[in-house]
This record gives C-alpha cells, structure tokens and sequence, in this order.
C-alpha cells in the first residue's frame, strides 16, 4: 500500500533510499524519518510492547513519540531509537523491538566529542517564538545561539501548510534562519537536542552530526557532539506536544496525535490511512482532518468530545462531507494488529486510522530543571511555567499559548528581554508575521479518559500501564503522583511521560477526588531525550581517557624494556626483566646488584616543593611532626605529616637550601595534595606567615644513585665534587657538575646503602642518566624500578605511606617517635596524640614478620591471627600483612606487619592463614638488614 | 513464543497502607519515613511488640535515598564492626521477601570490586582476608576470573587502568528498592504503625533532658521516644535540640539507561574509577558515581561528574557505547568522617540518632533497622551498633572505611 | 555545574574549584588546652545547614587562591564570595 | 644534550599545519614569582623593563635587558617571568636583587612547564573543544593569560595574537596536551 501524497512536503522526491526494516526491503526519500518512510509503505507495525506483547505503532511524529522504538543495525548497531527521530538514509537497516534494545558486541568505530559555547542570549527551539526571539537578540547585537532538535527549523511550521505574510511559512523561515546564520555572533545548530539545563546558565545539548549521513558519514568527524553552553541569558521555546486521550483499546497502531498525522501529511507527504476517525477535544484536530480530507484521506468521522462543536470548522467540515459529532467519544476500537474499527456510542466505523487530539502539554522540561515554578492551567489542562527566573524566559506554545502571532509577540518579547538583560537594547524591532491559520487549539474540553474497560485503557503505551493499573495504585492507599507513578511505571519509559504524564495525574487526581491544581507534578529530569553514554564521554576515552604523566626520562625506560607501574597518573618503571625473567628474578637481580654494586632509579615523579620566607621554618615546624627549623643549612632532614586528626599522610626529606629557603619532597601520589595541604594552611589560617610555596615537581629530574660503588661513579660523572665521606656527609647536600650540567646532589637513603640523589633540571635528565649509566658500567650498575625500591626499603623497615599505612596509623604505630618532636608547643596532629584511642597499648604497630619456613612467601594483604588452629567466626585479626618480598639480602622471606601490639610482641609465634593452611612466623622489629647502620657510609 | 522481556516482573499488592491523621500522642515517633525509618518500625512492632508508632516524612514515603539509590546489596566491608553489622543485613536481607510476604526482586546476583593499581590489589586481597575470617563469603579473582563472572569487562592490560582482579563476593546482590520500602511499609502498617507522609518536623520538645514531642506541619505529636532516620536531614534536625553531629550533606548522583537485553549479569564496582553498575530486572543499566564535593540539599548535583563517570564506564565496558542515559537524579547522604554510620543514643534521653551511612544505607535497611528498633526499645544499643557512637570522633576510636586513599611512593 | 566566581579570576567552572567546606572555623589558639571533646569538635564537626552556608573554596586549576563563598546548600546558588580574612557578608536567599 | 618534553612530537605537531600551526618552543626560562606589595612590583618590573600585569587574567610583554621578556598574572601575588631559553640563572639573580627585603619569593621553574605556540584562525575554536573559558575575541583579547583546564589537564593560556595562543603546560602532561590536540584535530583534518 503506497501511503505517499503525489506532491508536498519537504522530502526530495526525485532519490529513492533503500532500507530494510524487519528483513524487508522498502524504499524512501532524503527528508524522511524511519517513521515516515515505513508509514508511506503502509507498515504501521514497529514493534510490541514489553510486558504484554502488544503491537505497537507510531503515535507522534517527532521525539515525543512513545511507541515506535527500534533497533538501529546498519551503519552501527544502536538500541531504541524512535523510528520519528531517525533520518533516513541509503542501506539503513532496522527492526523493531519489544521494548528492550540490544548492546552491539563489537566496539563501536565512531567518535564522539564536546564543545564549549558561550553566549548572551539562547534560544531552544527554532519554531515561530524562538525564531523571532533569536532574531530579535541578534539584532540587539548579543551573542546568540539557537538550537533546535529537528533537521530544520520551524517547530510547528513544519507541520501545517499555512502562510506567513501571505506566503508559505517554510519561506519566512528560510528568510529568518539565513538573516541569522549571517550575522556574526549568532550559532544555528541544528539536529541539536537541548536536554539538560543545570546551574548558572549551563545548558547541554547534544548535536545529532553525521547520523543522518549514514554509511557515507565522513570518517574523523565526530558523529555527536555535546556542546557545553554557558549562557546569560535563556529564551525557551520548546513548544508543545499534543497529548492523547485514553479509551478502550486505545493502543493499536493506527491510532495517532492528530497534530502528528498533519506533520507526517505536510513534512512528509504520508498520509495515515486511507479512512480515518479524528476524536478531539479541541480544535486544532479539525485542520488535521480538513488537510488530511483535502490530501484524499476519506475522514469517516469527526468525533469532539465537546457539546457543541466549533461553527465555522463544523461549517468547513460540512462543505467537505465530513461528518461531525459533538458530545460523544471513542469507546473502543477493533483491529487484529493495526486499528479497523472505530467504537462511538453504539455506531461502529471502519477505519485504518484514528487520529485523536485531547489538548497540547506545554513542555515546560528544561524550565523545570532551571528550577521554575509550575503551575496548573485548569482550562489547558496541563502544568505551565508559573514563575519567573531571572535568567529564563519562556516563549511560544511553551507558555501554554497556542495562537501563532502571540506565540510569535512572546518570542519578540522574550528575546528583548533577554538581550536587554544581557546588556543589548540596541535592537531594532522585528515585524511579527501574520498568520492565515484557520483553528487555535484553546477552546478545549479537559478530558483525560473516557470510561470503559479500564484494563484495555493504556496510559503508558510503552510501559503496557493502563487506567486499571493507576486505579489500583490509588487504592492501594498512595496519594503522590510519584507513589502512583512507581506503582504503574507510569512515566519511566523511554519517552518519561512525555504524552502520559499529564493524563496519569489527571487520572489520579480525578479518583482521588482532588484539585489538580494541589497535586505536585513528578519531578522533570535530564536528559530531556536520552543520550548515547558514548556521546558524553566524548574524547575522554582510551588514551585520552586520563593523562600519562611520564618523566623526562621516561623514553629510556622504554628503550630498555621497564614494565611500568600506575602511581597516579605517573607511569613509573616497575621493573626491568631481561630475557626470560619474571618479576621476582628480575627485582632479585635488581636487589643484589645494588646492595653488592650500585644500581639507580628515576625518582622523578616524587613531589619537589620549594618553600621561601622569613617565616618558612616555622611553617614547617607547623606541618611536620618534627622539628624543621633547627635544620642548618646544608643539611637534609626525614620528615612525617600528621592530619589534625594526628594520622600520618605523608613523609619525604626537607633539605635547607637558605637561611629563608627549604625543598621539601613529597610522595609520588601526594604532591598536589601536599602542595593543596600547604597553601590551604598558609592562605586560610596563617597568611601572616612569609612564606611562598612553589611546586617544581616537574623542573627537576631525580636520579637516586645507591650502592656501595654509587660514590665511585658519582666520582667519575662530578670531578668538582668531594665525594668522601667527611667532606660529603651523610644528610647533607652540595650543588655541583654531574655530567657537565649544573646539578643538586643529596645524600640520602631510602635503601640503607651509601646513596646520592642526583637533581638535574629535567630536560638534562636522559643525559645525566645516560652518563651514569656510562660511568657505572665498570660496576655492573642496574637501573632498577618501584618494586626493588620497595624491597631494598622494607629490609630496613622504612614504610610506604599508603601501603603501610591506611589513614589510621600514627607515625607512633611506625616506630617512628624519634620523628615526633617533644619540644614543640604544637603541629598539626598532635592534639590528637593525647586521645584515648592513641594511647592504647593494643594499637596496631608496625613490625616485621619471618616465615618459620623461609621459602614461604605471604601474600600481601595476609590477615594475621594468634592461634595455630582457626576457630569459628568471627575469628580475631590481629593485623595484616603490608609489604611481602622475598630477599636476595636476607636470603630469605619477610614481611612488614601492622600487628596489634606488635612492639610488644617481638619474639612471639603469630599465624597468617594462607587459603587453608595457617603460616607460622615469628615477630620481628621492622628493621630486618643492617641493623647498625653500617652500610650508610659505604 | 517467547513472551515478552517484561513479562515476569510481579505485580504490587492490591493494599499497601493507609492514611491516617497524625494522633496526639505515640510511644516512639521515628522522624523520615525512608527505608531506614519504616524498616525500624516493622522491627519495634515485630521484634519488640511496640507499635504505637508513627513513621513521620516530610515528603512521600522512601521518596529521599530509598528511590534514589543503586540498590547494591553487600556485606564485604574491610573492619570488623562494618561486617558486623552488614553481614547482619546481608542475612536478614536473605530471609526478607518471606519475612514481608512481598516480591523484593533481591537478586543474589554477586558483586565484583575491581583492583586497578598494586595497591588496591594489596587492599583488596587484605579485605578478601578479613571477610573470610569473619565468616562472609569472599574471593580474589584474577583478571581472567572477572571475564568469566561478566564478560562484558574490558580486562584487557592495554588499557588506561587495567583490570588486575576483583573481590567477588557472590552473595551479594540486588533488589528492587521502592518494592523493599513498599514491603515493609505494608507490614508495618498491617501491624498498626501509622505512616503518616506530608509532614514535616519542624521542632522538638524537651524537658529535664528528655524528649517529649516533635512539633510537626501538622501539629505536635507527643511521643515517649523520638528516633531520627533522616539521612541528609539529620544534621538540620538534630540542631534542633542543640545535637552538633559530625555530617556533611552531600549530593549523590545515579543514573539509568533504557531497557536493554540483559548484556551484565552481576554487579560491578570500581572505586578507582568512580563507577558502580547493575543490570536491573527490567533491564535497564543503573550506575552511582563518586559523590559531588560540595554541601547540598538540592537533590541535585554537577553534570560533569555524569561525564567523567561515562569515560570511565566505557573503559570498563566498551559495550556500553551507544546505551542511553535515561534519566540522571542526586540523593542527599550524610558522609561522616570515617565514612560510617552514627548509631546509637544521644545526650537527649529518649532521643536516639541513626545517620552517616554516606552511600551504604540501602544495603543496611534491614539489619539497622533491627538494630535501631533494639537500640530504642532496651534503650541500650544492640552489639551490631555498639561500636558506632557518637563518642567516637572524641575518643578517636573511628571505624575508617575510606582506606588507603592512594597509594603514594 | 556551577560557575564559581573566583575574587581574583572571576566566573570560571566548578571543576577548577577544589572545596574546602565549612568557612571561619579557625585552628585552636592552643590545642593543648582543649578537651578531647573541644578537640574532636574542632577536628571532626562541622556545620551542614540547610540554607546559606560560609564555606571555602580554592581555585585550584587557576590562580590557586582560597577564598569564601556563601552558597545556599538549597539550591546552590552562590550568594556571594569573599576573600579569606573579610567577615561573612550578609545575604538574601 | 638537552631533550625537551614534546620533542618527539615535533612532526606529530607539524602535520597539523593544515588546521593549525602547532610547535613546541622548547627550554624557554621561566621564573615563577611571588610578591604582593606594589613597590616591589613596581621595582621588579622597572629591573626587567617590562611592567607586571596590573590586571587579573592578563600578561604583559616587552623588550628589556634580557630581550622578550613576558610576565604573566598567574595570582594575586604569583607572576610568571618568561624569556628566551639560557637566561634563568640572571634572570633570577636580578629578580631576588630588585625584590630585596619584600615579602615574596623568586623559583626558577624553567623545565617545570614547557611551551607550545597554535597559530591559525582555528585556533581558539580547536581549544574550545576542551577549554571552558570563553576564547572569543571580545571576552579573550589580545594580552589574555588564564590559568585554566584543558579537557584533563591544567593549561596557562596567553593569548599572543589575533590567531595566536600560546599553551604553557605541566612538562608531564605535555604528551597528555599533544595528544588531545592532536585527536581534537582530527575532525578538523577530514573535513577541512
């Protein structure tokens, strides 16, 4: 059956597009909708409905639509999309769906990106008020941008073949959009969906780009776009969406907004059927019905719920031989999948299509969301915006208008008002066009259902709830239109209540008996049309989904095969394997080649703070648990950082640089927050203090060179540079040559070995490295990566900040009292100390634990326990196991603990169950290699 | 013929409560008529035989956190009183769509927390440990393991933040959160609780350190018992009787998708990444991000956190690609500084505080509603809730379940 | 997303904005002479009104400065933003 | 031997001439300081011979007795001192002179950001994609320098030129910066 009017509408006539839609060939034109095309072929069958399996249609023809949901398969698989809003194009392949879409399994190849936009004035919607509004912001000279959802501007005037100042209104709007396409400052965006309005002018809107284009999308152009636009100003003119009436039966397809089958007559050039029933409660159904009659549409009938129908559209009727019955309703309907037959009354009307109007809800979506007032109109019997917002105005069928030359005064109002708000009252009047429309929608008759089979009367089409389902809802005992609309799922669907919302709360309000009026809407939330999750993450996804940071020597890392470890967003050198090593030989190898020779590491990412002032000492003083001050300058001092909550969150040296002058470094993970921590201190509760705070994490590059050989080959790359112990103490630094460039050279150790940490600015780092290597060849140096530093570390006890400890661990709970100054009147955290809870004496305390079988390694994250056999549960923890290695030095296993009064407890036989065995091991003090410090010197 | 996707999922009873006028007087007033609120009331009535109760919201009733939450259910919590008292839940959760004579679709479907770095192996593996010894079911997964429990998981070590295991815990679940309110509300009310919605607390009264009545925006109630389960409102409300609580108010953002042919059959967590995602009965995706930074009341939070949530979900599930957001909303939780509850009495006497769940109400409806309706009966807290007082931010004896933030070498 | 206007910068993104909460809750004179109950008060409890709220702000991503803002936690309307030192000004929500 | 953090990205940079020219400016010197009382502005200023930036959001440049020198409001009382590639260790020594007894400080952060230079009329709308601060001419003229975010990470962005921006990022995030704008485009490069 060929659906398709001989002329009209705005699709090209003259290019076949060919389709397949559930395995069948059709074909359609540029300029159509999935939904139209498969109307044109006469397929009014889209899909089934989710819980009853019931044939579903095309209802409206644009995104209110709450029926037509198909899967996308070619281009690119993508579920439930509305037929109404999918443009047509070559090779489309579609079917419909029984209200559950399906994921594609293969990744999908398109991209997606974001943009932001600033503006004065926006206008949603390119229908008559937003046209004029936008056109009367521009002409003030504001930044404007419209946007509107549809393939071209116009909103309503895309369904009706009226005229504006006595010619098609398709031209008015060609004349309006090319005026401000051509004015600078103004954006047109088109296939834009407005679908989220947040604070302080923040609107998102997603642009439909290359959707349209099918296979022959350009490749490396976004498909969809999400513009950020930050405006000062909001013209809405989102329009209105017709909203139906609920009967019996009223959901075969067939069954159709009046309005809609006007747009698909007049965009499209479809008709609906060949026989048709309009039922109306107002009077814009009557142009539907005398367009539809005049395109070769035999109107079998013109039902108006009303008592007396409208004269002059009765007349007009009359003089067509259409049939017009006032004061009754549809009661039910027929049809074996799409609507036959038509019930009024006791008459029964064969018909392939019934189009019905029960009135206009204005879509006061994105208003809401800016957190506007709604308000009941009793005689439009819909919510409308009730309030004022500064920054938002409301123009159009929005308001709850519906003559076209007061929607278009409101738009020119509204975008004065806007420009004008913005600073912009320079603009020139625009002339309103004059209309020739022969019916307004407003003298309607409020009516939500007509009665009858209350279980066969659909509410919500999609969600299969029916009249049957919000009765039972009432009584059951709810009273909110939120209750009801859980109970039935009323309003959940795809389309969120778009056509059913209204009707739902006016059903509920009518069985319970109360004004509309007092009844609170259901909230209204983003999106406004739903968005492909792809379409928000936009590019921030693969590489780009979170930077890498790398350092400057990064490069030679992966020249020489490191695996790497995420620390943040650094990617350190985990560790360097060599043909046919795995992590344990390669870090064992790494190990002793330090502890015997000397290896080095890139230290880079470790937070680097300069800190200046008068005041920088005390500072300091302030925010480590040790004294800072007294540090001379030359010398390097360890330091620990409490939170006042007196937990320890971070460690790391201070070297006296000046007399007003420290570098302080931090941990990998804490630098910013470190640096945050600092300045918050010093802007918000001492800004008396001199001091300034200046990050140079990433001016310098950190090379710790470690091993008993690491002075011989500091020798060798420094010749200005006394290396012997006496003149280069340990904790103390010189700035010198390393390499021909300048360089700070620290002595200081993380691994109890003879060390240096070299400081060269970051971009001689690959150089200062690469002459290391050179100078330590003799010596078999290794460069080695974060897991030997663990190691070398925990063989002398020195913990991980977040691996040994867990924001509930005290530098005391460390061992680490010698760092907690007694002297000082106070620093941050220590208050805390004097709290009950820290002063336990069954704290979990950092220890060292020894496998009774020196091959066993623990599992990090071991619980402890201290019985040889497992009771039932709840069995009591003692701890856990923090840090497991095997080592080279020790020859032997270890671990470091967190054990409840584990300092008491050196020397006792405590048990780790390893899946189902329990582990002996024997508690230790933290410090397991080089006790006396012997191997500091070298 | 197959039938149709939603053609399973059970009906509402016929009844659920009535409405009554508020009385003049009630032996325990709860004030939020949330999950927490209800659950607590069931209990007072069934365990306790106390039911001259009123369940007093401001709004419609499990209108706040209850309907706005990602209904994950789970008991693997790292500290001993965190298991306590979830694992509790966990059972009654286990026994309640018995218990109620309601279809709470729990789902005991599993729930995988995704290890990304060392250190949340380290944490993980600690948690795994903790778990077992305190008796709730718990395994570390490799990579490989997470692909078989959901397919759908990117565990591919080519990624920005690769999957290097997941605890697995697979009694854990969901259920369907409006039909757990609804479950409980119906029963409760069965039992002569009266839910009494629209009304807001708007006072308290006091004499000689006692609680006596609540003044309401439908009158004073007086009430020998007042019990707070208020979630995000706590802080306003406890300020009414000069109670300071240790609360930030935070907005909590979801989000669903439309339907979809059911693609994950668990429930995935990543909190290096910010995403929580379920698969529901009627098949829509339902994901919670990380928590606004900011205070706020307003049911409302910033769209660039739903972004970054999406980013990330597509790293963990390409597939997800062209799903559609359907709707976004926020909640109001309550975040104490140990990131656990308050539960307990008060200074007041008669007046007993339940708050500071954050983001793990839901999953705690039933077993701190035991615990609360214990705690107010025998005016003493139940064992489960003992360690969950007030005190503890002065004495220091907190419950940390924030962790290891990040690991920082 | 809100726009926040930095004292210094201007209106810029939220996301540029690092929160610090409550506003003019200053460190103890003297720790040491509180009680554990004054010292948990100051460490752990905060305001968390409903309405107008005096709560800090960094512009992290910018110039780095603290500043303070009244913000009305209701409907997160900022109401005003004033530098750190300058008392809280008086608001309208 | 010097390596700069984008110099393997040189002709990634290059091949982008199309939509926008794209080119690290490697090693420039870069001193960060920090002062607040007018004098001591005033005097650093009249040692370099070019003013500070009165203005918030703004930079000034001019030609002294380390040649181009710019300064760029970075704070309140936080300016970044910029000039050709060698002169920091001077540049410094004058800085902490003229700075005297005042409150304040002088870092040199010379290879703590590097520098990349986008010229072309696409250029503000490329940034757009990632930059929520509003670049168009009328509200980011000509001598602009914000502190700000690009998509993921921060950015100090001067704009030196009707169609010139000039980037200054974190050396660790400058691949990151690369790659996005890079990606960013792509779409550029297929549709031109």
């Amino acid at each position: 059956m060929n659906l398709r009017t001989g002329t009209g509408g705005s699709i090209d006539r003259n290019t076949l597009l060919h389709f397949t839609f559930d395995g069948r060939a059709y074909t359609g034109h540029p300029g159509d909708t999935l939904a139209s095309a498969l109307l044109a072929n006469g397929v009014h069958e889209i899909g089934s409905s989710v819980k009853l399996g019931r044939p579903r249609g095309v209802v409206a023809a644009g995104s209110e639509d709450s029926t037509s949901l198909v899967q996308v398969e070619a281009p690119f698989s993508e579920p439930m999309l509305l037929a109404t809003t999918v443009e047509l194009h070559d090779g489309l392949r579609a079917r419909g769906l029984a209200g559950q879409g399906r994921l594609a399994a293969e990744p999908d190849p398109a991209r997606y990106d974001a943009k932001h936009e600033h503006c004065d004035v926006l206008v949603v919607g390119a229908g008559p008020a937003g046209l004029v509004a936008a056109l009367t912001a521009a002409r003030s000279g504001a930044r404007v941008v419209l946007v509107d959802e549809q393939n071209q501007a116009g909103g309503a005037l895309l369904g009706v073949d009226e005229y504006l100042d006595d010619r098609p209104s398709a031209e008015w709007v060609a004349d309006v959009v090319a005026e401000l396409k051509s004015t600078p400052g103004v954006l047109v965006l088109e296939r834009t969906t407005a679908f989220g309005m947040y604070q302080d002018g923040f609107v998102l809107a997603l642009q439909k780009r290359t959707d349209h284009l099918g296979f022959a999308a350009p490749a490396g152009v976004a498909r969809q776009r999400v513009w950020r636009i930050r405006t000062r100003q909001t013209v809405l003119a989102t329009g209105a969406h017709e909203r139906p009436v609920v009967f019996p039966d009223n959901d075969r397809p067939g069954i159709m907004l009046a309005s809609s089958a006007r747009t698909f007559l007049h965009r499209y050039g479809v008709l609906p059927g060949s026989r048709a029933v309009v039922f109306t409660t107002n009077d814009s159904a009557y142009c539907a019905a005398i367009d539809l009659a005049e395109s070769g549409v035999d109107i079998a009938l013109v039902v108006d719920a009303r008592p007396e129908a409208p004269a002059r559209l009765a007349a007009e009727c009359a003089a067509r031989g259409i049939e017009v019955r006032a004061g009754q309703v549809v009661t039910g309907t027929e049809g074996s999948g799409r609507v036959s037959a038509v019930h009024v009354g006791d008459t029964r009307i064969a018909c392939d299509a019934l189009l019905v109007s029960g009135g206009w809800n204005p879509v006061v979506s994105l208003f809401s969301q800016a957190r506007g007032k709604l308000r009941y109109d009793a005689e439009l019997g819909a919510f409308v915006p009730g309030g004022e917002l500064s920054t938002v105005r409301v123009a159009g069928s929005a308001t709850g208008e519906l003559d076209l030359t007061a929607c278009a005064c409101q738009g020119r109002d509204a975008g004065l008002l806007a420009a004008a708000a913005a600073g912009f009252t320079s603009g020139g009047q625009v002339p309103l066009p004059a209309s020739d429309s022969r019916c307004t929608a407003r003298s309607g008759l409020v009516l939500w259902r007509v009665p009858g089979d209350d279980d066969a009367s659909f509410v919500d089409l999609q969600r299969d709830s029916t009249v049957a389902d919000v009765l039972r809802a009432t009584g059951a005992g709810l009273r909110s239109l939120e209750h009801v609309k859980r109970y039935t799922t009323i309003g959940t669907a795809h389309d969120q209540g778009k056509t059913s919302g209204m009707i739902a709360a006016g059903i509920v309000a009518e069985a319970l008996g109360v004004e509309l009026a007092e009844q609170r809407p259901t909230t209204f939330r983003p999106p406004y049309t739903s968005v492909s999750f792809a379409a928000l993450a936009g590019r921030d996804r693969g590489d780009l989904h979170d930077p890498v940071r790398v350092t400057a020597i990064h490069p030679w890392h992966v020249a020489h095969g490191a695996l790497f470890e995420d620390v943040g967003q650094w990617k350190r050198p985990w560790y360097y394997p060599r043909a046919g090593e795995d992590l344990h030989t390669a870090v064992l190898r790494e190990c002793r080649a330090t502890r015997e020779s000397v290896g080095m590491m890139d230290g880079s990412t470790l937070g680097k703070i300069d800190v200046q002032g008068r005041d920088a000492g005390k500072f300091l003083d302030m925010l480590y648990t040790n004294m800072m001050s007294t540090l001379k300058v030359g010398r390097i001092r360890y330091g620990v950082m409490c939170g006042v909550d007196g937990m320890v969150i971070d460690d790391g040296t201070v070297i006296r640089v000046g007399e007003e002058r420290y570098l302080v470094t931090t941990t990998t993970g804490n630098a910013a927050k470190i640096l945050d921590w600092m300045e918050e201190w010093l802007q918000t509760e001492w800004p008396h203090l001199d001091v300034h705070c200046t990050s140079v994490t990433e001016h310098w590059a950190t090379i710790p060179l470690v091993g008993p050989r690491s002075r011989d080959v500091l020798a060798a790359v420094a010749p200005g540079l006394d290396v012997s112990n006496e003149a280069f103490e340990f904790m103390t630094w010189h700035d010198t040559e390393v390499a021909g460039v300048p360089a700070r050279v620290c002595r200081i150790s993380f691994s109890g070995e003879l060390a240096y940490e070299i400081n060269v600015t970051a971009w001689h780092g690959v150089a200062v490295w690469e002459a290391l290597m050179a100078a330590g060849e003799p010596y078999g140096i290794t460069p080695y990566g974060t897991e030997t530093m663990h190691v070398l570390r925990a063989e002398k006890g020195y913990p991980i900040i977040g691996q040994e400890t867990d924001a509930t661990v005290t530098p005391q709970d460390l061992g680490m009292s010698w760092a907690v100054s007694k002297k000082k009147p106070d620093f941050i955290g220590k208050r805390s100390f004097a709290r009950a809870e820290n002063n336990r004496t069954d704290r979990k305390q950092l220890v060292g634990l020894l496998p009774a079988d020196p091959g066993v390694l623990l599992p990090e994250g071991s619980q402890i326990v201290e019985t040889d056999r497992l009771p039932e549960p709840p069995v009591r923890m003692l701890g856990h196991v923090t840090s497991s290695y095997p080592s080279a030095a020790l020859g032997r296993t270890f671990a470091l603990a967190l054990v409840r009064s584990g300092h008491e407890r050196i020397g006792e036989t405590l048990y780790v169950p390893v899946e189902d065995s329990l582990v002996p091991v024997t508690v230790t003090e933290s410090v397991l290699y080089d006790k006396e410090g012997a191997r500091r010197d070298g | 013929m197959t039938s149709p996707p939603g053609a399973h999922l059970p009906e509402h009873p016929d009844f659920l409560w009535d409405n009554p006028e508020p009385k003049s007087s009630y032996d325990v007033v709860i004030v939020g008529g949330g999950g927490h609120g209800i659950a607590t009331a069931y209990y007072l009535a069934k365990v306790h035989g106390i039911t001259n109760v009123a369940v007093l919201e401001k709004g419609w009733l499990a209108g706040g956190n209850m309907a706005r939450n990602t209904t994950i259910i789970r008991s693997n919590y790292l500290w001993d009183e965190s298991s306590g008292i979830y694992e509790h839940s966990l059972k009654l959760w286990e026994g309640l769509e018995e218990d109620l004579g309601y279809p709470i679709l729990f789902d005991q479907r599993g729930v995988l927390n995704l290890a990304h770095s060392l250190q949340d192996v380290r944490d993980s593996v600690r948690r795994v440990n903790a778990n077992r010894l305190n008796g709730i079911d718990a395994e570390w997964v490799d990579p490989a393991g997470v692909k078989e429990i959901c397919p759908i998981v990117n565990t591919s070590p080519d990624v920005r933040y690769p999957v290097l295991g997941a605890t697995y815990q697979p009694r854990a679940g969901i259920a369907k959160h409006d039909y757990v309110a609804w479950g409980y509300a119906r029963a409760a009310h069965a039992m002569g609780v009266d839910l009494i919605q629209n009304c807001e607390v708007t006072g308290m009264e006091t004499s000689g350190g006692r609680i006596t009545a609540v003044e309401t925006s439908r009158g004073r109630i007086a009430a020998g018992k007042v019990a707070l389960c208020a979630a995000g409102h706590s802080s306003v409300l406890a300020e009414m009787v000069g109670l300071r609580l240790p609360l930030a108010s935070h907005p909590l953002q979801a989000l669903v998708s439309e339907l979809l042919e059911p693609v994950h059959p668990t429930v995935v967590m990543s909190n290096a990444v910010h995403v929580y995602v379920s698969q529901a009965h009627k098949g829509e995706l339902v994901m919670g991000a990380g928590i606004d930074s900011y205070n706020g009341y307003g049911q409302r939070g910033s769209f660039h956190i739903i972004e970054q949530q999406m980013s990330a979900a597509l790293e963990l599930f390409p597939v997800f690609a062209r799903a559609h957001l359907l709707r976004t909303w926020a909640g109001i939780v309550d975040v104490s500084p140990d990131a656990s509850p308050i539960v307990g009495l008060t200074p007041v006497g008669g007046l007993y505080l339940n708050c500071g769940w954050g983001t793990g109400g839901f999953k705690a409806t039933p077993g701190v509603g035991d615990c609360f309706a214990h705690t107010i009966a025998h005016d003493k807290p139940h064992p489960f809730n003992e360690p969950f007082t007030l005190e503890r931010f002065t004495t220091g004896a907190l419950v940390d379940e924030h962790g290891a933030a990040a690991v920082a070498h | 997303m809100q726009l926040i206007p930095c004292p210094w910068c201007g209106p810029r993104e939220e996301a540029e904005f690092h929160y610090g909460g409550q506003a003019h809750v200053a460190y103890p004179e003297d720790p040491s002479a509180l009680t554990d109950e004054e010292w948990a008060r100051y460490v752990f409890f905060r305001d968390n009104p409903s309405g107008p709220f005096a709560e800090r702000w960094s512009h992290n991503a910018g110039c780095r400065r603290w500043f303070n803002a009244v913000r009305d936690t209701r409907t997160h309307d900022l109401l005003a933003v004033y530098r750190v030192g300058e008392p809280m000004p008086e608001v309208t929500a | 031997m010097t390596v700069s953090p984008l110099h393997a990205w040189t002709d990634r940079l290059a091949a982008l001439a199309p939509v926008l020219g794209a080119a690290e400016v490697p090693f420039r010197s870069q001193l960060t300081v920090r002062v607040s009382d007018p004098d001591a502005i005033a005097a650093t200023g009249a040692t370099l011979g070019i003013g500070f930036p009165s203005a918030a959001c703004t930079f000034t440049s001019g030609t002294g007795r380390f040649g181009d020198v710019e300064v760029l409001w970075l704070g309140p009382d936080e300016f970044l001192v910029t000039a050709s590639p060698g002169l920091q260790v001077t540049i410094e020594e004058v800085l902490r002179g003229s700075l005297g007894t005042a409150r304040g400080s002088v870092v040199d952060t010379s290879a703590q950001r590097t520098t990349v230079v986008l010229q072309g009329p696409r250029s503000r709308e490329v940034l757009a994609h990632g930059c929520s601060v509003d670049l168009h001419p009328s509200a980011a003229p000509v001598g602009t320098c914000v502190q700000t975010l690009l998509a993921r990470t921060g950015i100090v962005l001067q704009v030196t030129g009707d169609d010139t921006v000039t980037i200054l990022v974190r050396s660790s995030f400058a691949e990151y910066f690369a790659a996005w704008l890079t990606d960013a485009c792509v779409e550029y490069l297929a549709v031109p």
